[in-house]
């Protein structure tokens, strides 16, 4: 049982960070390379208050993803005027900085050897209770004004800028708000796992969760989240093939790239079901 | 500071651009009144898009002013010109392919809309009500313009002249004090053309704000314009009453050519 | 310090053989190559296998060297073909977005890493030494052979793939497809062809670099990760601009050993990282980039 | 035998049938001009016959032959097509452009005449050189496409909309000079314009085109008399 | 169970560590099982990835009934597991060498966490000692990986030590994984005037070390740790970079018992077997003395039984474990001088403050 709680927490752990990927990626169209980084900064600074002053975990939670989301701000502000491929590239060296400080800083963080001693505070019940919270605040985001002025930027930020929309400002609140979402995905992370390390938050991982929300479609929320679900869980349910396991889920990742284009659901979201039934409900995902 | 309706509501002033050695716009200006439907031509590559781009703050001027209602917009972003009033319409079209038809047009009215940023992410009774208010009006740019019925469509799955009606209602609702439209009837066939000029006077009728638009063919210009401004090679070559310039030896032989 | 900016211009021109290879792919398909990393550790090996099964105890030296690199650099078009075939002709067929191309090429950057991880992982290996390993001294600096066929071959790379681009007719194919592939077949170009020409250059250059990265670093599986400094290099040099990358390359070898001198090499890649911002504040375009001006 | 033959040709795009059925034939040496409203499939017609999009069923023959799979092949076998929203490479200067329109010309000095005739002919194109295509007025681009497109001297000119944006004088250029390929190149052309009048006026034979269908076919001038025709294309009373 | 990287950056470590574990285990299962009873192996994957880790282990003891694992040669799991472990009971048996895995900061043992190989104190406590009081060197310069939790845990207790001794560290240098060019620190270190250079990294990036520092010009002897064993040197390939380096290993390869290991090993997998190998032999040995010891298979007990273990013979020395540590006890390393290209080995080695 133990087995599957963990396989379970960990899993909406990473989903709580995918959405962050999700909504820089998915809602603004720019490409977060260090998307672990905030998860990083999150983990290590609630960690971090928790050993230094004891302080109670609902408040370092809450200052673990200011501090995501205040590095955010940081990275963001410069980054949303560039392009692109650029983005890309500067949050990526962001990520690599955040580790290489982490690593030096060996007084405060522990270094390469890892941090630990964090109590556990996080459980599967209140991972759970995360997810859905996280996936409410999230799916309201797109859904709102704030995502469709993002979705429409992404696609033409010069007609985006002819509507009146603030690109740069609205891309940097999305910045944020992912920021501090990814933060909190950390938090979770270092008072389930009682231990932290700088390695783990390099670029794969960024990489791995801009896969996942590729392979459910970057124009759903919803396939994000159960590609989340499926790429996490997939490579233990490939265990009996041991070495070949991650080779059996690259191909099928490709599979999937290469014969659903547009992901597992497209644009489709799950709130289309109650949707079609009360169609001026207009509110919720 | 005026805004007296003989003073023009849009007033342009001397621009000029050049794009390293293209002098794309010299010292061009032109003036609409409210409520005035001006038509801008000229041959190709004379600059009348370049002049929206100025108007719009696509690019800043090397010289000159743009002026809306008294207030000098010279050299603001592009996105604070638009929210003074001013829509536009795009020679290639461009929509929003990440959202729906309703979507498009919505994303007119949310720079304004009346809700922060919490009441977005726990969806508040306030966002919900805003946001369905603005669907509402919404909806009714898209009946205006001949869409109704179309909300959920994907706007790349529309014909291409649906298109640029979804462009024109997605420009109608900022609301606009002035609506700059780019060759809005490129790729009509004749008779769609004319559909479009009985719209385009229709909406004019309603909203009463002022039109300048950019057009080759000559119908439409004919048919909408209260006043004409013909460009060539960056400058003002002629302007003034549709007809007179028309018969303007100069325009014919820049811009329309001998009749057969 | 000359000696230090002779350090990072070879490291440096390590990285440059990467980015070569990487920005090639940039430059047509409009995306960050990720697999190239797979390749080059993938010819890395192959370079050794071919080293010890073929040519070991038959030749040695610098024809040795040679024979290496190109049978490396064969496996490298062989295998970036393949990757073409299986990761991204179907996406082109789609026109799916540039996107997919990416994350196609990290997944198939994974699965070649972890192919060799299967097959060879099991024990460390390494090239045998092609050159005499005497140190060239010139103005109290020691200079090794080896940098300085590393950056002759990143030079002739350069060269070679300039010439290609704008003085043939296949470049002209080549950059005329990197702009939009139906168009171009308009044009009479056979765009399958062209991109797996493409693949196939990019594939050969991974090739050497592969060499290169294993007779200088040793094999390992992850080898092929240093393609993430070809990665910093090409879009700091211009978004797939071939000589923005090359000069990119050299600047991030040459600012890499400068910082490691003043700050140390832990700060050093937070260094890199404000730099880099820095850098692109001021040129948003990178350092060879044109950018094609967006027009209403 | 004709040129061009297209017998039940049937493409659709995912659901959407764009075209149902048609058939046409362009006989060598004709302009042959299709009209017909937005979405009616015209582009798609015209995408079709260079390869572009891939017919579900339906034959085509050129010149007696069937046409090759891929596109590139098609226009190998001399068959231009100037696409629909001009398509120039944007990032290529115009004499890039031009360059890569002859792409399949193999004679150097061939390809310099050819462009210098291009020139004379849109001399505002000469006068911006070096200038990126992707900066020019929609115009210039759009003589710029129809130049890039006679680069290959083809046996057949597909054009889709060529007027478009174009200035009056301009337009009258263009189908000036669609006559002049025709008449003294002895070129076929296949051309699809929202200017109905002019060109009805132009063609020797024409075609139209109502959802993926054509519903009525005949010379150019007996369309243009054409009551019907008359008020559903060229905005007659 | 055994919990190794098959796949990620440290895959030959765990490769190796599993197959020298399954060569045990076919041994023992070859001669009639343990007490009867054959013994199973079942190896997961950790990717070298503490998240990973933390699933594989669950599933080891939670889906395949694992009563006792093998850890990974890597200390940053060891402790991400460590209380999963003492909270399941489950002992874990690994070459950890952080002392931070088997010994809570409160002093008291892990419960469950067991290391069977020399902690990075210990071990880098021999090393240093070996270099100062026996060759006399009294300058350091150290050149680490400060992204590598080994290369990190194998310094400070050196410093500590030679500071302790007198001797002072004139320079320390650092890169990270993703460097390759050590040049520039390397030529730091030439100017700073040490005796001698420290460089307890991993196989690859000694290989890089070596040859840059022949490059630059830099002939200062080197001490290491047991990744400059074979085939460090064959992988250098130049005798001359490979030269005047002492390290210190688990073993001799000359020791007799280590024979029929390594015959096992090359037969079997047509290779050699690389010291981690000896190590996963040596975990089943230990695992099994524990059963007996215990008196029985079920986690409680072989924990029980690991902290009785004493003097048991394996094929990388005599293991003791400590009650207290649960480390082992008053290991001796074997020191190795490399001299062109060529291992010599010195003998076993224990500092006079370990005795
Ligand atoms: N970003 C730019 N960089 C360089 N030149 C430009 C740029 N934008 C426009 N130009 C040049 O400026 C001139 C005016 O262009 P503009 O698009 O305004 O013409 P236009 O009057 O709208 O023509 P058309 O009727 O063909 O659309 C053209 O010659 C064009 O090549
Ligand atoms: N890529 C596509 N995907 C889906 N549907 C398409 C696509 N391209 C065209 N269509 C649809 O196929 C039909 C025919 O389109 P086509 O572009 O051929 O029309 P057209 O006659 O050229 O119109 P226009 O005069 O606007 O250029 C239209 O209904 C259009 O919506
Ligand atoms: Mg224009
Ligand atoms: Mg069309």
């Amino acid at each position: 049982m133990d087995y599957i709680y963990s396989i379970l927490t960990l899993t909406g752990i990473t989903m709580i960070g995918v959405m962050g990927t999700y909504m820089v990626t998915g809602l603004t169209g720019q490409f977060s390379f260090g998307q672990a980084a905030f998860m990083a900064v999150g983990g290590y600074v609630s960690a971090m208050l928790t050993l230094k002053f004891g302080l109670p975990f609902p408040l370092v939670a809450l200052v673990g993803s200011a501090a995501a989301m205040l590095t955010g701000l940081l990275v963001g502000m410069p980054t949303v005027r560039l392009r692109r491929d650029y983005i890309s590239l500067v949050t990526f060296g962001f990520g690599e900085a955040i580790i290489s400080v982490l690593n030096n800083s060996a007084q405060l963080t522990g270094g390469a050897e890892g941090l630990v001693g964090i109590p556990k505070r996080v459980d599967l019940p209140l991972v759970i209770v995360s997810v859905v919270c996280c996936l409410f605040l999230v799916a309201c985001y797109k859904n709102s004004k704030y995502g469709r002025q993002c979705l429409a930027l992404r696609t033409d930020e010069l007609a985006a800028r002819s509507m009146g929309i603030d690109v740069n400002r609205m891309k940097l609140v999305t910045f944020l708000f992912a920021s501090a979402i990814t933060g909190y995905a950390g938090v979770l992370y270092a008072f389930y796992s009682q231990y932290l390390e700088p390695g783990y938050y390099n670029w794969t991982v960024s990489a791995e969760w801009l896969i996942i929300v590729f392979v459910g479609g970057i124009n759903s929320l919803t396939g994000a989240m159960v590609s989340a679900v499926i790429l996490t869980s997939l490579p233990e349910l490939l265990r009996f093939a041991s070495a070949w396991r991650i080779l059996i889920y690259c191909i099928i990742v490709l599979l999937i790239i290469n014969f659903r284009p547009n992901g597992i659901f497209g644009d489709w979201e799950i709130s289309r079901l109650w949707k079609k039934r009360k169609p001026v409900q207009g509110g919720l995902p | 500071m005026t805004t007296s309706s003989t003073r023009g509501l849009l007033q342009a002033t001397g621009l000029c651009l050049a794009f390293g050695g293209v002098k794309a716009v010299e010292d061009f200006s032109f003036d609409a009144k409210p409520g005035e439907i001006v038509g801008i031509i000229g041959p190709n590559g004379a600059g009348k898009t370049t002049v929206f781009n100025l108007i719009t703050g696509v690019y800043a001027p090397d010289k000159g002013s743009v002026v809306l209602d008294g207030i000098e917009l010279t050299g603001w972003r592009q996105d604070a010109i638009a929210r003074q009033g001013i829509g536009r319409t795009f020679q290639n079209i461009r929509l929003f392919k990440g959202l729906n038809v309703l979507e498009n047009v919505m994303t007119a009215s949310d720079p304004y809309a009346p809700y922060n940023f919490f009441s977005a992410i726990l969806a508040l009774p306030a966002k919900r009500a805003a946001d369905r208010q603005a669907a509402q009006k919404a909806r009714e740019y898209l009946d205006l313009v001949g869409l109704a019925g179309m909300e959920d469509a994907r706007p790349e799955s529309l014909p291409y002249g649906l298109q640029r009606k979804l462009e024109l209602a997605r420009a109608l609702a900022i609301q606009p004090k002035v609506i700059l439209l780019d060759e809005p009837a490129a790729g009509l066939n004749p008779s769609e053309v004319r559909e479009f000029i009985d719209l385009v006077r229709r909406l004019h009728e309603r909203f009463n704000f002022t039109i300048v638009f950019i057009e080759h063919r000559m119908e439409v210009v004919m048919n909408l314009s209260h006043k004409l401004f013909v460009l060539s090679f960056g400058k003002l070559l002629a302007s003034g009453e549709p007809e007179a310039v028309r018969r303007n030896p100069e325009v014919i032989e820049a811009y329309i050519g001998e009749e057969e | 310090m000359l000696q230090n900016i002779f350090f990072g211009l070879s490291l440096g021109a390590v990285y440059s053989l990467v980015a070569v290879g990487f920005a090639l792919v940039f430059n047509i398909l409009k995306f960050s190559n990720f697999s190239h990393g797979g390749v080059m550790s993938f010819t890395a090996y192959a370079g050794y296998l071919a080293y010890i099964w073929i040519f070991d105890g038959r030749i040695s030296g610098s024809v040795m060297f040679l024979a290496v690199v190109l049978t490396a650099a064969v496996a490298g078009a062989i295998t970036a073909v393949g990757i073409e075939r299986v990761g991204f002709r179907r996406l082109r067929r789609n026109q799916a977005p540039v996107i997919y191309y990416f994350i196609s090429s990290i997944t198939l950057g994974i699965l070649l890493e972890n192919i060799i991880t299967i097959f060879a992982s099991s024990n460390f290996y390494s090239y045998p030494v092609f050159f005499s390993s005497k140190n060239i001294e010139i103005l109290g600096m020691s200079f090794s052979v080896a940098d300085f066929v590393t950056l002759l071959f990143s030079a002739a790379a350069l060269a070679i793939l300039l010439f290609v681009l704008y003085r043939t007719k296949l470049g002209l194919a080549v950059r005329t497809v990197s702009f939009d592939v139906n168009t171009a077949s308009l044009m009479g170009i056979d765009a399958d062809r062209v991109v797996m020409a493409t693949f196939a250059m990019s594939g050969a250059l991974g090739g050497i670099s592969g060499v290169f990265l294993g007779m200088n670093y040793s094999l390992y599986p992850q080898l092929g990760q240093l393609v993430v400094k070809g990665f910093i290099a090409s879009v700091i040099g211009g978004l797939g601009n071939i000589t923005g990358a090359v000069i990119g390359a050299l600047l991030l070898g040459i600012v890499e050993v400068a910082l490691i001198g003043m700050v140390g090499s832990g700060w050093m890649p937070a260094c890199v990282f404000v730099i880099m911002l820095v850098f692109l504040l001021v040129r948003p375009r990178g350092i060879a980039g044109v950018i094609v001006q967006e027009k209403a | 035998m004709s040129y061009l033959t297209v017998q039940d040709l049937h493409v659709s795009y995912g659901p959407v049938q764009a075209l149902r059925g048609v058939n046409l034939k362009v006989d060598e040496g004709s302009i042959v001009s299709i009209i017909g409203a937005n979405g009616a499939g015209k582009t798609t017609l015209l995408n079709t016959l260079s390869g572009i999009v891939k017919p579900k069923s339906g034959s085509i023959l050129f010149s007696g032959k069937p046409l090759p799979a891929k596109a590139c092949n098609i226009i190998r076998a001399g068959l231009a097509h100037i696409p629909e929203g001009r398509k120039i490479f944007p990032g290529f200067t115009i004499e890039e452009n031009l360059l890569a329109g002859a792409y399949i010309v193999h004679d150097k000095k061939l390809v310099e005449q050819r462009r210098d005739a291009m020139y004379a002919r849109f001399p505002i194109l000469a006068e911006r050189l070096q200038q990126q295509a992707g900066t020019l007025s929609g115009g210039e681009q759009q003589m710029l496409a129809i130049a890039r497109g006679l680069m290959s001297d083809p046996g057949l000119v597909l054009l889709d909309e060529p007027s478009l944006g174009l200035a009056p004088l301009v337009v009258k250029a263009v189908f000036e000079l669609i006559r002049e390929i025709r008449d003294k190149g002895g070129k076929t052309i296949l051309l699809v314009e929202q200017n109905a009048k002019k060109a009805l006026a132009l063609c020797d034979y024409a075609y139209v085109l109502e959802n993926g269908a054509i519903v009525l076919e005949g010379q150019g001038q007996e369309l243009l008399s054409n009551p019907a025709i008359r008020k559903a294309y060229l905005g007659a009373e | 169970g055994n919990l190794q990287d098959l796949s990620g950056p440290t895959s030959v470590l765990g490769n190796a560590v599993t197959r020298g574990a399954e060569l045990a285990v076919e041994k023992v299962n070859a001669g009639g099982g343990f007490k009867g009873d054959k013994i199973k192996l079942v190896t997961v994957d950790t990717k070298g990835n503490v998240q990973e880790a933390i699933k594989a282990f669950n599933r080891l003891i939670d889906h395949e009934m694992a009563v006792a694992v093998l850890g990974p040669p890597v200390s940053n799991i060891g402790l991400a597991i460590a209380p999963i472990a003492n909270e399941k009971k489950i002992p874990v048996v690994g070459s950890f060498i952080d002392p931070r895995v088997t010994v809570q900061e409160n002093g008291n043992p892990q419960p469950s966490m067991f290391l069977i190989q020399p902690t990075s104190t210990q071990y880098a406590e021999i090393i240093a000692s070996y270099a100062n009081e026996k060759l006399g060197f009294k300058k350091f310069a150290v050149l680490y990986d400060q992204s590598n939790a080994f290369a990190v845990s194998m310094l400070k207790p050196f410093k500590a030590y030679i500071e302790k001794r007198g001797g002072s560290v004139v320079a320390e240098e650092t890169y990270t994984k993703s460097d390759k060019d050590y040049r520039a620190q390397l030529n730091k270190i030439k100017s700073a005037g040490a005796d001698v250079l420290y460089i307890p990294n991993y196989t690859q990036d000694l290989v890089i070390t070596v040859k840059q520092a022949k490059q630059i010009g830099l002939n200062l002897p080197m001490v290491s740790g047991l990744d400059a064993a074979p085939p460090f040197a064959t992988l250098v390939g130049d005798p001359e970079a490979a030269h005047n380096i002492y390290f210190a290993n688990n073993f001799s390869d000359k020791e007799p018992q280590l024979t029929e290991v390594r015959n096992a090993y090359k037969a079997k997998f047509n290779e050699d077997p690389i010291n981690k190998a000896y190590l996963g032999y040596d975990k089943v040995t230990v695992i099994l003395k524990a059963i007996e010891l215990g008196g029985g298979a079920s986690g409680p007990q072989i924990i029980a039984g690991l902290s009785k273990v004493k003097n048991v013979q394996g094929t990388t020395g005599v293991l003791t474990l400590s009650e207290k540590t649960h480390q082992p006890l008053g290991l001796s390393m074997v020191m190795y001088k490399i001299e062109n290209g060529k291992y010599l080995e010195i003998g076993r080695y224990v500092p006079e403050s370990h005795k």
